[in-house]
C-alpha cells in the first residue's frame, strides 16, 4: 500500500444520477490503491471551507487510475462539487480508511444492506465479491437497498452482481418500509453481511445479523476533521478498550469507518 | 542563512513546530511530512490515564476554521513513554509533550513521570483547553491559578516548561506575566477561543458539548494581538500559533515576537502546511536578505 | 406570520438591525437599501463633541473579514439632532443611536442632549470600543466599572438603553449580569474582538493604531456562543451581532438567545445584507412552519 | 445620477498591458453614470476576502456600457483578476467618489499628472479635456507620466490627446527622475493641474502648481471598507473642519478621491 497523499485529480465526468445525487468520475493516481468501502477527502475550493469531504468510493479502476464516486448534495461543499466541469482540477486526500474485510466472504452466502446515501460504496463490493477480481468470490450476493421513493439509483447496476431486493419508504418499489422490512419478508439468509447506511439502519442490521447468525461488518460516518487519524475528532464507541486509543473509542477515518458489528456499542 | 532559533535552552533547527492535538503523536502525519525537517514535534496532550474525551460530534467547520470539543481524549502518559516516544526518537527534530490535567496532581504525576526520558526536550502545559469541564482552562483563566500551577509543576518538571495560555481572556499580558513570575521557561499561544455554532434546521448543536474551541485563519489576527502583547509583557520567549496556513503568517507571528511558531487546523487543510512554511520562510529570508531569522523576532514595534 | 419582536418595550418590525459604525447614518446606504425594511437604524457612535478619530490606515482586510481601527470619528451629538435624526424620522423604522464617551460625564451629556428626541426609539451604549486610549472599553472590560457607568447613564436616559459589551473579556456572563443589576434595558453584544495583522513586507502593523477590532464571518463562532452564555445569564433581552451574513447567520443567533440581530462588516461586502437577511428570515419561518419569529428566541438549549 | 449599485457585470477582454499590469474591459450598465476620475469596487470571488477593491475607471463607453479598467497586480484580489476570462461575470459596486472637476478647464491650459499606477485614471481625463466630449474643451493639455523604466504603459494612447512628457526612474526614456523633474526640465505651464499617483509625488504636484500659479485637483488613495462614506475608514487630513464628519477629515470614497489640493492637509 502507497502512502496517503494529498494530490491533484482530475474530473473525467460528471452527471446528475438522481434527484439532488451526482456521479462524478476523477482520474486520480490513487485509485490504485483503492479497495471497496475506503474514501477519500475532497476539498473544495470556497476558501471559506477548509476541511475535506470524506466521500466514499463507488467504484475504482485501478488499471486507469478512476474512481467512481456518488454523493448527496448535503450543504456548501457538495454543491460546489456538483458544479464541477470535466477537465477541471480538484483537491483531494487519500485513500482513507480500511474498507470492507472481503477474506472472510469466500465462498459465502453474502448479504450487502444499503440505505439511502450508504448505497453508492456498495457497488464496488458487490462487483469485487461477484466477480471474485479481488481473489474472492462468494458463494452467493444478496443486496438489500432501501430507498426513499422509486428513485432507485444504481438499482440497475446492482442487479448485474446478483439477486437485488428493494426496500422504499413509500411503498413505489419492493418491500414497503426498511430494509430489515425487506429482509424479514425475503427471509433473507448469510453468512456475513456488509452494510452502509443511516446509524438507525446499521442497528437494526447488526440486529439482524445476530437473529440470522451471520457476521456484520458495518460501516459509520462521524463528521471528521483531518481524516488520518490525528485529530480524534471522528471516533465511535468500541464495546472493548480500542489498541490505539487506550479507551473505549477507535476512529472512523483510520480504524474504520467499516468495523465488525460486534465490537462496537451500538 | 541560519534558521534555528533557542527557546529556553533548547535549539530547534527551524522555528516550525506542529500544535499540539492537530498532529497525533506525529505518526500519522509522517506518510506525509518528513519529521525531520521539522523544528519539533509537539504532542496531543497526555494526562496521568487514559481520558476517553467528550461525545461526538466532536468537530464542526465554520468560516475560515474550525471548532473542536476532542476533550482532550488521550492513551495516558505510559502508553505515550512505550509506545509514542521511542517513534519519535528516531528522528532529528525535537519532541515536546503537551500535558494536560484535572488537578494540579495530575499534572505533577504526568511530568514527573516524564522527567526521565530523554527523547523529551520540553513539556507544554496545556492549562487553557476549553473543552473539558474540570481543571483545564479553570487554570488558564485567573492569573493567581496560573502562578500556582505553574509553580507547582516547575518544582517537579527536569525538562523546561511552556506554559500555554488561553484566549479567551480579559488580558493575556497579565497572564503572561503570571507564568513567567511563577518560573515559566516560555509561553504559547494562543489555544483555541471558545465558540459556538448551531445547525438552524435541525435546531441542535453541532458540538454535542455545546460549545467547542476555534481554530484555523479566522482567529489568526485575535492570535498575532495576542503574541505581540505578552512578548512585550514577559522576557521569556513565546510560541506563537492560531491559524498559520502560509510562511507569510509563520514570519506575521515572530515580528510580532514570536520565537517559535506551531502549524495547527491548516494541517488538516494541507498534510504539507509545515513544510510549505518552513520552505516559505527560506525564500523570505533570502529574498529579504534575512541571514538570521532571530533578526525578524519582535522587529515590528 | 409575525416577525416583530419586541425589546424593552419598543416594538420592531423585524429583529434585522444594522450594527453601529457600519451604516453611518442610515443616509450613505438609503441609495442601495429601503430603510423603512429595517426593524431598526443604528447609527455609528456619537460623542458630546466632533472626534476626530485615528490616524490611517483605519481599515484593514483578514481571513473571513476585517480589523478596523476608525476611533469613534463623529460630528457630535448637535450634528446628530440637526442632521441625521431629521432624515431618519421620514423613515418608517426604528432609530437606535450609539453613544460613546472618554469620561462618565461624555456619556451623560449625549444621553441628556438625546433625550428629548422622540425620533429616538433606543440608546446603545458603546462601553467597548477596542480602538480609543481612554475611556471606552475600559468600562466594558471590567464588571464593576460597567456597573457604575450603566447606574449613572440610567439616571439620565428617558429611552430605553442597550449597554453594547466587549467581547474581550474572561466572562461575559459577568459582563451581562453587571449590566442588567445596574438596571440596562438590554445589551447587545458583541463588539469587534482585538486584532492585529502585521505586513511581513513594509514590516509596519496594517492599522496606523497597531491594533483593531476585527469583525465579519471569522468571529461568528464566538459571537453566537457568548450571546448564548449572556441570553443564559440575564433576563434582559440580548441584540446579538458578529459575522452576520445571511439569514441562516441571523437565525444561528436567534436560536442562541437573541432577540435582535444586527448587521455590520457584511454591509461592506454586499449593500444588500440586511434586506436578504430579512427575506431569508422569512423564508425560513414559511419553509418551518413558525408563525411567529418569537418562538424561535432562545430555542436551543 | 443613478443611485449606487452592486451589480453583475461581464469580462469582455483582458490582457497583459505591461510587465504586472492587466488592462481589463467590462460591460455594465454602470458605465452610463461614468465620469473621469471615478472608480469602482470590485469584489473577489475568494470568500476569504470579503471587501471590493476600489480601482480607477481608466476609460469609459458610456452609450455601449462598457469601462475599460487597467490595474496592477499587487496582491490576493488582484492576482485573482488577472485569471477572469471573457464572458465571466463580476461583482463590482458603483460608480463611487467624485471624479475630477472639470468645468474649470475650458480654454484652459491644463496639465495632467501621474505617476505608477496613478497613470491610468487620466487616460480618460485627457480624452474627454482634448476632445471635449463632456462639453469642456481644454486650451491645451500637457501630459507627464511618470514610470519606473521603459515599460510605459498607455504612452501611445495618452499620444493622442496632447503633448506627452515622460519621466523615468532609470532615465531610460524622457526625463530621469521624477514628474516634478520632468515638469522644471521643461518649463512646464499650466493654469489648471489635475494629478494621480503615490503621495510624495502629490506633495511634489501640489508645491509645484504654486510655483507656477495654477490650481492642483489630486485624486488621493487610502484603504477603504465600504466606498460609499459609511465607515470612515478612508479619510484624509483637510486644512478646514469638514462640512459632512465636522473635523478635519474628509472621506476619500464619497468626498473625493479628487480633492483641490488647496484643501487639502498633505
Ligand atoms: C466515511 C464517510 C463516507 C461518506 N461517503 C459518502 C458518499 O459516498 N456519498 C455522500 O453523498 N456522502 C458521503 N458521506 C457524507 C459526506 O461526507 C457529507 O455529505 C459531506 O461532507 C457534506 O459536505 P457539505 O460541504 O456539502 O455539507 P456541509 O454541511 O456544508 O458541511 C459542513 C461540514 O460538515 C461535514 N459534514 C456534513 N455532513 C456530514 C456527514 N453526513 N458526514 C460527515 N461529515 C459531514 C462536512 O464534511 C464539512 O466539514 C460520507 C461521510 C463519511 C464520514
Ligand atoms: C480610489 C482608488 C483608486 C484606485 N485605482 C487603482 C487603479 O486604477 N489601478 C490599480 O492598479 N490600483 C488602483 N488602486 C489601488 C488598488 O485598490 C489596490 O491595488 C488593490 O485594492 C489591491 O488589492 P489586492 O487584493 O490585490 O491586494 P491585497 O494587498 O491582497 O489587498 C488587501 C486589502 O488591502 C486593500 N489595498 C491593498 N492595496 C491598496 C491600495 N494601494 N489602495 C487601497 N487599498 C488597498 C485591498 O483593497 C484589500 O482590502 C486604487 C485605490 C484607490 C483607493
Ligand atoms: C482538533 C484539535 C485538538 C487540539 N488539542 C489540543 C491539545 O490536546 N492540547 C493543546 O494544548 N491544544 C490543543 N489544540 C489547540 C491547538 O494546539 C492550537 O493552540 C489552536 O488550534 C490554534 O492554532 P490553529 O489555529 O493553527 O489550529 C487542539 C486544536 C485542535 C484543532
Ligand atoms: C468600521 C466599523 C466601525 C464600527 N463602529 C462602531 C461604533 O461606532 N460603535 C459601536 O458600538 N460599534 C462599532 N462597530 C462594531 C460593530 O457595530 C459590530 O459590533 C461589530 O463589527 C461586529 O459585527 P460584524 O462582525 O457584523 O461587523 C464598528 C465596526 C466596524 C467594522
Ligand atoms: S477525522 Fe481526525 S481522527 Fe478521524
Ligand atoms: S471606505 Fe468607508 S467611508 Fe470611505
Amino acid at each position: 500500500m502507497s502512502k496517503k497523499k494529498k494530490i491533484d485529480a482530475v474530473v473525467l465526468e460528471q452527471r446528475v444520477l438522481a434527484d439532488g445525487i451526482m456521479d462524478i468520475t476523477i482520474e486520480t493516481s490513487l485509485a490504485e490503491d483503492a479497495n471497496p468501502g475506503q474514501f477519500v477527502g475532497i476539498y473544495p475550493k470556497n476558501k471559506s471551507t477548509l476541511l475535506p469531504r470524506p466521500i466514499s468510493i463507488c467504484e475504482y479502476d485501478r488499471e486507469n487510475g478512476k474512481l467512481r464516486i456518488v454523493y448527496r448534495i448535503a450543504g456548501s461543499g457538495t454543491a460546489e462539487f456538483a458544479l464541477y466541469q470535466p477537465g477541471e482540477s480538484i483537491s483531494i486526500l487519500g485513500i482513507l480508511g480500511n474498507g470492507f474485510p472481503l477474506d472472510k466472504a469466500e465462498g459465502k452466502r453474502v448479504l450487502i444492506i444499503g440505505g439511502g446515501i450508504g448505497v453508492p460504496p456498495l457497488l464496488g463490493l458487490s462487483k469485487a465479491l461477484h466477480e471474485g477480481n479481488e481473489g474472492v468470490k462468494a458463494g452467493s450476493v444478496t443486496m438489500v437497498m432501501g430507498y426513499r421513493n422509486s428513485d432507485n439509483f444504481l438499482a440497475d447496476e446492482f442487479k448485474k452482481y446478483g439477486n437485488l431486493l428493494i426496500a422504499t419508504e413509500d411503498g413505489s418499489v419492493g418491500t414497503k418500509g426498511n430494509v430489515i422490512d425487506a429482509c424479514r419478508e425475503n427471509k433473507v439468509q448469510a453468512d456475513i453481511i456488509y452494510a452502509c447506511g443511516p446509524m438507525p439502519m446499521l442497528r437494526g442490521v447488526a440486529a439482524y445479523a445476530a437473529e440470522i447468525g451471520a457476521k456484520a461488518y458495518i460501516s459509520l460516518e462521524e463528521r471528521m476533521a483531518c481524516g488520518v487519524g490525528a485529530c480524534l475528532g471522528c471516533i465511535c464507541k468500541t464495546k472493548n478498550i480500542d489498541e490505539h486509543s487506550h479507551v473505549n473509542n477507535a476512529r472512523i477515518c483510520t480504524d474504520g469507518p467499516v468495523f465488525d458489528a460486534d465490537d462496537l456499542e451500538l | 542563512m541560519n534558521t534555528a532559533v533557542t527557546i529556553a535552552g533548547v535549539t530547534f533547527k527551524n522555528p516550525v513546530m506542529t500544535a499540539s492535538g492537530t498532529f497525533g503523536s506525529g505518526m500519522e502525519y509522517s506518510e506525509f511530512v518528513d519529521l525531520n525537517r521539522l523544528g519539533a514535534v509537539v504532542t496531543k496532550g497526555v494526562a496521568n490515564v487514559p481520558w476517553p474525551g467528550n461525545p461526538t460530534p466532536r468537530v464542526a467547520e465554520v468560516y475560515g476554521g474550525m471548532l473542536n470539543a476532542i476533550g482532550l481524549q488521550n492513551p495516558g502518559v505510559d502508553v505515550m513513554i512505550e509506545r509514542d516516544l521511542p517513534f519519535l526518537k528516531d528522528f532529528d527534530t525535537k519532541v515536546i509533550v503537551n500535558v494536560c490535567g484535572k488537578s494540579t496532581q495530575d499534572y505533577v504525576d504526568v511530568v514527573e513521570r516524564l522527567s526521565d526520558q530523554d527523547s523529551v526536550h520540553m513539556l507544554e502545559i496545556n492549562v487553557s483547553c476549553p473543552n473539558v469541564k474540570e481543571g483545564g482552562i479553570a487554570f488558564g483563566q485567573n492569573p493567581d491559578a496560573l502562578f500556582e500551577i505553574t509553580k507547582e509543576i516547575k518544582k517537579h518538571t527536569k525538562q523546561p516548561i511552556i506554559m500555554k495560555l488561553s484566549p479567551n481572556v480579559t488580558s493575556i499580558s497579565e497572564m503572561a506575566k503570571a507564568a513567567e513570575a511563577a518560573g515559566s521557561d516560555a509561553i504559547s499561544l494562543i489555544n483555541t477561543i471558545t465558540g459556538m455554532k448551531i445547525d438552524i434546521y435541525r435546531k441542535t448543536f453541532a458540538i454535542a458539548n455545546k460549545t467547542g474551541g476555534l481554530s484555523g485563519p479566522a482567529i489568526k489576527p485575535v492570535a498575532v494581538r495576542m503574541v505581540y502583547e505578552a512578548s512585550h509583557a514577559v522576557k521569556i520567549p513565546v510560541i506563537g500559533m492560531g491559524g498559520i496556513a502560509t510562511a507569510e503568517d509563520a514570519i506575521e507571528f515572530m515580528l510580532a515576537g514570536a520565537s517559535g511558531v506551531a502549524v495547527g487546523a491548516m494541517n488538516f487543510h494541507d498534510p504539507y502546511t509545515t513544510i510549505n512554511v518552513i520552505e516559505g520562510i527560506e525564500r523570505y529570508m533570502e529574498e529579504q536578505n534575512i541571514s538570521d531569522i532571530n533578526e525578524i523576532i519582535g522587529a515590528v514595534k
